[in-house]
């Protein structure tokens, strides 16, 4: 894969957070790359830093946050963007669905003024309200939401769940975002919905030649819907590759761990299937962060962070005693 | 959009109900005028404004204080006219006879005296003030209680008194009779317990005046202020110079006085402030103070029918608790101590104590009382008027020095109002009271009657002394005519109180008043209460202020 | 043992993680320490009391009297001391009554939530609420004679109700929560459920809500002493000394200005802290 | 709409219910004082057979419950009975007190509101700069200090050291006539046109409203500025600024409102609360206002005027509380279907 056809390139990405007194370190050297067109999976536990991820791609982490390493989208730094041009990523780029619907649209303000909000900065220039209204009104259609003009004047908590996160997806198609980064979509919602959402994902996905970034702890999800997969683990890509030949041939002894207990889709399940819990971020192990939890940790592990590997062609890994590694 | 300026209109609803419950439309919006502060524009150049402790009553028939007289002999005219050796001279009544068995009095009155309204005043009013006054019986009617039997005109200039026994100091009291018109109060009679008279005009005069004095009320504010103009019709001469008009406070906090009078926001400062704020004041740039003995004194009114002070010799330790040269010299400067009980200015007072501040001497007196052995026990509250920032430190003082000798003292104070509801009862009235009297009229029998008469229906008689003997005494004395006989049987009873110690006299302390040396003329002359501020009397020079 | 001490650890961590509550705990103790060894700490103790001296009146502060004195001649510093003990005394008492007595009203209200008993006890408290609290205070210890006892029980009166109103949201949310369900199977009487349910999870927000009172306590009872209906002379009291000191402004400043910033600095004090706590309570929910 | 109207209408019954509740405890407090109350209003020197007669006639021999109703009946025809110390009905010193502590109240609390936004605002934006810092320093102080304290400081420094305000009293200078509209008399002024005595007016309110807000400036500021923090890590604030919304409009629309709904309720107690600190602030400027009355009543033992006013502020706390639940309604749409379900 040539680097101009990478529309987003995230590379040694590190975020920590300041608690207290405090530093926790919870997205550890990251790297990841999405092709134009392409979609790409995060997956991991709940915790290890997905979010955080996406939030640092859009630059909208919480203020409190530290973070190091670049982030590029078509080619520029997004660290390195001033207002004007991050808010361009941010109208025209890159979109992101956020995981709770319920959270995400403002309480006191109807989804129509919210919407219209977000479409206006999209122009350059000033544009009636009717244009952004009915822009509006044809992307909330798009996402299958019925009676449209409604739900404009609504207030979010007059919707359903699965309602708002339509809105939402709405908001972020509307403009023709390049990129949509798709923060475990639906897994508030319950299973019928959350599946629903998904294809519609897909299918806009699809009608809109848009590329994406699909974060989920659902394997299922991933291998549905995602043609590459970045395997993540405590804020850091273990495995990545083809998401045919990452789930088929898993390398990473956390990644093995996970196919292991797919029956389990949960959070929990999978802190019940591997013994052990994600790591301390305020004193994270100094090598490889999964050690502490990995079966077939060496002394080596502890001491040194592994280097990103390639295993098998387009298959990447980080360990240590992954095979092909050694 | 509609919903929202169906919001904004129910908000602005509301709002205006909130502020709609004050009053209709009808008030006139208080403190739209005649409100002092500020940098005053030229509007108060003539002007003369002082303080009061509270609110003067300025109807005749209810205000009897200082704040009152002060307030109603400006806008009314009296019968007759202090002066300032203690004697009267004419004023309404032009001149007076008097029967062979002293009964019947009978007044010239002047025919070229007309009310601020524009009727003329004729002896009808000066009989109908009066009958009001007596009717009414508050303010000054206990001067003529039980002593005028009738009161009625002759003919237009001529008023008569019958009066159902002698009474020496009449015409001395008679100072206190201000003339009301008679005419403008039963056009505003409303109803009232005084059959056909009303409410006699009451709650009229609560707002309005109906006299012919000297200044014309223009403005009453509750509790704030009253404000009033020249009479230009006045019968006597105006100097040129006098007071265009006059606004008089309410309410004396020693800083706000302070910093009106720093800022020539005020002419005359008033006497009840604190000695510190007297000097403060004085000291400012182009202030006087000036004294008037009006024979005010600070006494200790004593209730003699509740445990303990009900003890003569209990009493009299009292009055061996008190710093007396402290009171002089710190606490009211300008004082001297005062050994009598009635006012040493008045004609016929007698030196009858000699206490001194004498620990030893009061331990004496306490174990000659019935309370030898339990005086420790006991509480004795001493109370003070709360707008008289001074008679604390009198009561502190009096309480530390009671304590070193084991007396139990509480210190309570009180506004005005309420001592006087205390004081209409011996189970309400205090043991101790530290309050001042002026006299109200220049006869020495009339003071000892409000003091100690049991007979007496105000404030002054807190002491509760209630002893027939004295009663008869004072009786007796009072009917006396002759001047120089009177004032003997007034001694004889001061002789024979020295036993019962009614009160415990502090000092006699003048008026200290400061005013605006650099642009008035202020002199008070006549040692009576209220008529230090007789405004006809002083002068205003405005082109004199600086700026 | 050791897991309180580690607990009492991280509370301290969290309390001090501002800086400025630790200001606010050395103003508190160095309150309370003045307040309990005030007969021994202010130069001239016995000017709380009944003592007179012209000689030494209304001196300004000089190196004999640290703070000046008043008319009487009475040392402001120790009177100041001398002040602390009622303004303490008066935050301890109205709390240590209102709290209980409004956390037992709202809490029966909250298990009573919808019956009639809970509609009379809480519109009782609604009605306590609906007149400001400084009127309401006045007005009883108007009706009363003034003292320091009475105001005491005038800001107790108006104070009770926001406590039962705290207790009553929690209540009445748990309520329905399973072991009080479970609780009420096993036959637990309402003291029980009460005192062993309800009281743990109200301490924190009670805590915190007492912390942050007991300045405005402190504001309260300082302005019914303004006005007169406070602790009695002779003996000394904050709002009462700085009633008297206004008159004097500004000549002899130090009569007012010492009193105001001594209320200032003991709210401040409680205020901060009680910051702190909140800070302590809050993080730990988070 | 009409879950709105029907929450409203519950709201008013449950208010009217709270004002019932009221009018029993200031009975009760009329009732409670020591002493014959017919005697008290006749004076002692009224006879034993006109105080009898009072007494029928006030129906104080019947039982206390119908006591009450008259007394309740008597109220609602505006007979709050005489004050002792003025000497006049208590109905007639409430219109003539009462706009000018309302004037001095709604000077002191309006303006501030846009002072509070402003300072929670600045103080957000600027969270951990010196701004912020300023502001939180100043804050603590300022909550810290009663009320009357500030009068006191005011006083010291407008009344003696620097001359450039009114500051013992008055509600105008002497001179201006404003015709009596609303009896709030800035608001008069402007209305008859007189711009020159609204001027001296405003002047004049300055120090008291300033003496009354200040505290509670400080306090809802915090709240704001706090709230405006919280708020700004939540997620809806997340997802507006990944929209590419302006930082601008986020803040002053998107972040503001929600952050303001939690202060909104306690200015509302705060304003009503200004009615009881407006004692001491209206004694410290001679403001010619209900309070000022109402602490020489109490100072007085006037129970009649003490009792007139309590049932006045209690009203007014009443009606306060009922526009704050329908500002917070407007601003939280979800309190609307809250509160109908």
């Amino acid at each position: 894969m040539g680097k101009e056809e990478n529309i987003l390139e995230v590379r040694n990405l590190s975020v920590s957070f300041k608690v207290m007194d405090q530093v926790s370190h919870v997205v550890d050297g990251l790297d990841f790359f999405v092709g134009r067109g392409q979609r790409v999976g995060l997956v991991g536990e709940s915790g290890c830093g997905k979010t955080t991820t996406l939030k640092a791609i859009l630059n909208v982490l919480p203020r409190n946050a530290i973070w190091e390493g670049d982030v590029l989208f078509e080619g520029k730094n997004v660290r390195e963007m001033g207002r004007e041009e991050l808010n361009h990523l941010r109208r025209k780029g890159a979109g992101m669905i956020f995981q709770d619907p319920s959270s995400a649209l403002n309480p006191v303000f109807t989804v129509g003024d919210q919407f219209l909000t977000a479409l206006r900065y999209t122009y350059d220039t000033k544009v009636n309200k009717k244009v952004l209204w009915q822009q509006a009104l044809d992307a909330l259609s798009s996402v299958s939401l019925p009676d449209p003009e409604r739900i404009m004047e609504n207030y979010p908590f007059q919707l359903s769940g699965g309602m708002r996160q339509r809105v939402c997806i709405a908001m972020t198609i509307a403009a023709g975002r390049q990129v949509l980064l798709a923060d475990e979509p639906g897994t508030a919602l319950d299973v019928t919905i959350q599946d629903q959402i998904l294809r519609l994902i897909n299918r806009l996905v699809e009608e809109k030649g848009l590329s994406v970034v699909m974060v989920s702890h659902s394997l299922g999800v991933i291998r549905e819907s995602t043609s590459y997969v970045n395997i993540m683990y405590a804020g850091t890509i273990v495995e990545s590759g083809v998401t045919d030949q990452v789930f088929s041939h898993p390398k990473h002894p956390y990644t093995k761990a996970l196919m292991a207990c797919i029956p389990k889709l949960t959070g929990a399940g999978i802190a019940e299937g591997i013994p052990g819990r994600i790591p301390d971020y305020l004193n994270p192990p100094a090598g490889c962060r999964f050690c502490p939890r990995c079966p077939m940790a060496e002394d080596i592990c502890r001491k040194q962070k592994p280097p990103r590997t390639e295993a098998e062609p387009g298959h990447w890994v980080r360990c240590f005693c992954a095979e092909g590694v050694r | 959009m509609k919903r929202k300026m169906v919001w904004f209109l129910a908000v602005v609803l509301l709002l205006s109900c909130l502020t709609g419950c004050g009053g209709g439309p009808e008030e006139t919006a208080a403190g739209t005028s005649g409100e002092s502060a500020s940098s005053g524009g030229t509007q108060a150049q003539g002007l003369v404004r002082t303080t009061f402790t509270r609110m003067p009553k300025i109807d005749p028939a209810t205000g009897s204080d200082v704040a009152a007289s002060a307030s109603i002999l400006n806008m009314y005219d009296s019968l007759v006219y202090p002066t300032s050796d203690g004697n009267v001279e004419p004023n309404i009544a032009t001149e007076w006879t008097t029967s062979e068995d002293g009964l019947v009095w009978e007044f010239k009155i002047r025919d070229d005296v007309t009310f601020h309204s524009g009727n003329p005043l004729t002896a009808e009013d000066v009989a109908y003030s009066m009958n009001r006054l007596l009717t009414i019986g508050q303010g000054y009617s206990f001067l003529f209680t039980g002593i005028v039997e009738k009161a009625e005109a002759v003919d237009a200039t001529t008023f008569r008194i019958t009066c159902s026994k002698t009474y020496g100091p009449l015409l001395s009291a008679l100072v206190r009779l201000y003339i009301v018109d008679s005419k403008l109060l039963a056009e505003n009679y409303e109803s009232g317990s005084y059959g056909e008279f009303g409410d006699y005009g009451m709650n009229y005069l609560l707002s309005h005046d109906a006299g012919s004095g000297a200044y014309c009320l223009t403005e009453v504010q509750q509790d704030i202020s009253i404000s009033g103009t020249r009479f230009e019709d006045y019968w006597k001469e105006f100097d040129p110079n006098s007071p265009e008009g006059f606004i008089f406070y309410a309410s004396n906090e020693g800083v706000t006085v302070k910093a009106m009078m720093s800022r020539q926001e005020l002419e005359i400062s008033d006497q009840y402030q604190s000695a510190e704020n007297i000097a403060e004041i004085a000291a400012m740039d182009g202030i006087e103070m000036v004294t008037n003995t009006t024979g005010q004194m600070v006494s200790l009114w004593v209730n003699n029918q509740k445990k303990p002070t009900d003890d003569p010799h209990f009493r009299k330790a009292l009055g061996y608790l008190m710093d007396y040269a402290s009171l002089c010299e710190v606490v009211l400067p300008g004082s001297i101590q005062n050994n009598s009980v009635i006012s040493p200015v008045l004609l016929g007072s007698v030196e009858m104590y000699d206490f001194s501040y004498n620990l030893d001497k009061a331990k004496e007196e306490l174990a000659l009382s019935k309370y030898a052995d339990s005086y420790q026990n006991e509480e004795i509250e001493i109370v003070w008027d709360s707008a008289t920032p001074d008679r604390e430190k009198v009561a502190l003082m009096f309480q530390a020095a009671a304590q070193q000798v084991g007396l139990n003292v509480k210190v309570v104070q009180h506004p005005w109002a309420t001592i006087v509801e205390l004081a209409s009862s011996v189970e309400s009235s205090p043991n101790l009271t530290v309050l001042s009297l002026t006299p109200q009229c220049s006869d020495a029998g009339i003071q000892l009657n409000t003091l100690l008469h049991s007979g007496t229906p105000t404030w002054e008689k807190m002491s509760w002394v209630e002893n027939d003997q004295i009663d008869a005494a004072i009786d007796e004395a009072l009917a006396i005519i002759d001047t120089e006989e009177r004032v003997a049987a007034y001694q004889a009873i001061q002789e024979d109180l020295k036993e019962i110690c009614p009160m415990i006299p502090l000092v006699q302390s003048p008026e200290r008043l400061c005013y605006q040396a650099s642009y008035m003329e202020f002199n008070p002359t006549i040692p009576l209460q209220g008529y230090s501020f007789v405004l006809r009397d002083m002068r205003v020079y405005p082109e004199r202020r600086a700026n | 043992m050791n897991r309180f001490a580690e607990k009492l650890k991280r509370s301290w961590f969290k309390f001090a993680e501002s800086k400025i509550s630790i200001v606010g705990l050395v103003i508190v103790l160095a309150v309370v320490l003045l307040a309990v060894f005030a007969p021994l700490v202010a130069p001239y103790y016995d000017h709380c009391g009944a003592y007179v001296n012209f000689a030494d009146a209304n001196k300004a502060p000089c190196s004999q009297y640290l703070l000046g004195t008043d008319l009487m001649g009475r040392d402001i510093l120790s009177r100041l001391i001398g002040s602390l003990r009622s303004t303490l005394l008066m935050s301890v008492i109205v709390l240590s009554i209102s709290v209980p007595v409004g956390f037992i009203v709202g809490s029966i209200a909250g298990y009573y939530k919808g019956s009639l008993l809970d509609t009379i006890l809480m519109r009782i408290t609604d009605i306590f609420l609906s007149i400001p609290s400084l009127v309401l205070a006045m007005a009883i210890a108007a009706v009363l004679e003034p003292s320091l006892k009475n105001s005491m029980l005038a800001i107790t009166v108006m104070w009770w109700p926001w406590y039962a109103r705290l207790a009553y949201g929690i209540a009445s949310s748990m309520k329905a929560e399973n072991f009080i369900i479970y609780a009420e199977l096993t036959g637990a009487k309402l003291p029980h459920i009460i005192f062993r349910e309800f009281l743990p999870n109200c301490i924190s927000p009670v805590l915190t809500k007492m912390t942050l009172d007991v300045g405005y306590v402190i504001i309260t009872g300082a302005s019914l002493s303004f006005a007169g209906l406070g602790e009695q002379a002779p003996k000394p009291a904050l709002g009462n000394m700085i009633s008297t000191g206004i008159d004097y402004l500004p000549g002899s400043w130090w009569m007012t200005i010492f009193p105001a910033v001594t209320i200032i600095l003991i709210v401040l004090g409680f205020n901060l802290l009680g910051d702190g706590i909140s800070n302590i309570f809050n993080m730990e929910d988070n | 709409m009409s879950s709105i109207i029907k929450s409203t209408v519950k709201r008013l019954l449950w208010a009217v219910v709270v004002l019932l509740g009221l009018s029993v405890m200031i009975f009760s407090l009329l009732r409670i004082i020591p002493g014959d109350p017919a005697r008290m209003a006749l004076g002692e020197t009224a006879s034993e057979e006109a105080v009898a007669l009072y007494r029928e006639e006030m129906h104080y021999n019947d039982p206390l419950p119908i006591q009450y109703g008259y007394w309740l009946k008597g109220v609602l025809q505006g007979d709050l009975g005489m004050s002792i110390n003025t000497k006049r009905p208590v109905l007639q010193d409430v219109k003539e007190f009462l706009p000018a502590t309302l004037e001095l109240v709604l000077w002191a609390s309006i303006p501030p509101i846009f002072v509070t936004l402003f300072f929670g605002i600045a103080a957000a934006m600027y969270k951990n700069r010196w701004p912020d810092y300023l502001l939180r320093f100043t804050g603590y102080i300022a909550i810290a200090t009663p009320s009357f304290v500030w009068a006191v400081f005011l006083l010291l420094i407008f009344g003696f050291w620097f001359h450039i305000l009114p500051s013992i009293g008055g509600r105008i200078s002497l001179g201006y006539q404003v015709p009596a509209v609303t009896n709030l008399v800035i608001l008069d002024a402007i209305l008859a046109g007189d711009w020159a005595a609204a001027w001296d007016a405003f002047l004049h309110i300055i120090l008291p409203a300033t003496a009354l807000s200040i505290g509670h400036v400080m306090q809802e500021a915090r709240i704001i500025r706090s709230a405006m923090v919280d708020n700004s890590g939540k997620d809806y604030i997340t997802m507006i600024t990944s929209q590419g919304v302006p930082a601008r409009v986020i803040n002053q629309k998107y972040l503001l409102r929600p952050s303001v709904i939690s202060a909104v309720s306690i200015m509302g107690l705060d304003i009503a609360g200004m009615f009881g600190n407006a004692f001491l602030v209206e004694s410290i400027f001679n403001w010619p206002g209900l309070s000022r009355y109402a602490l020489n009543a109490i100072m007085g033992k006037d129970i009649n005027a003490v009792c007139a006013v309590v049932l006045i502020y209690g009203v007014i706390f009443i009606l306060m509380n009922f526009l704050v639940d329908t500002v917070v309604l407007i601003l939280d749409p979800r309190m609307r279907q809250g509160r109908s379900s």
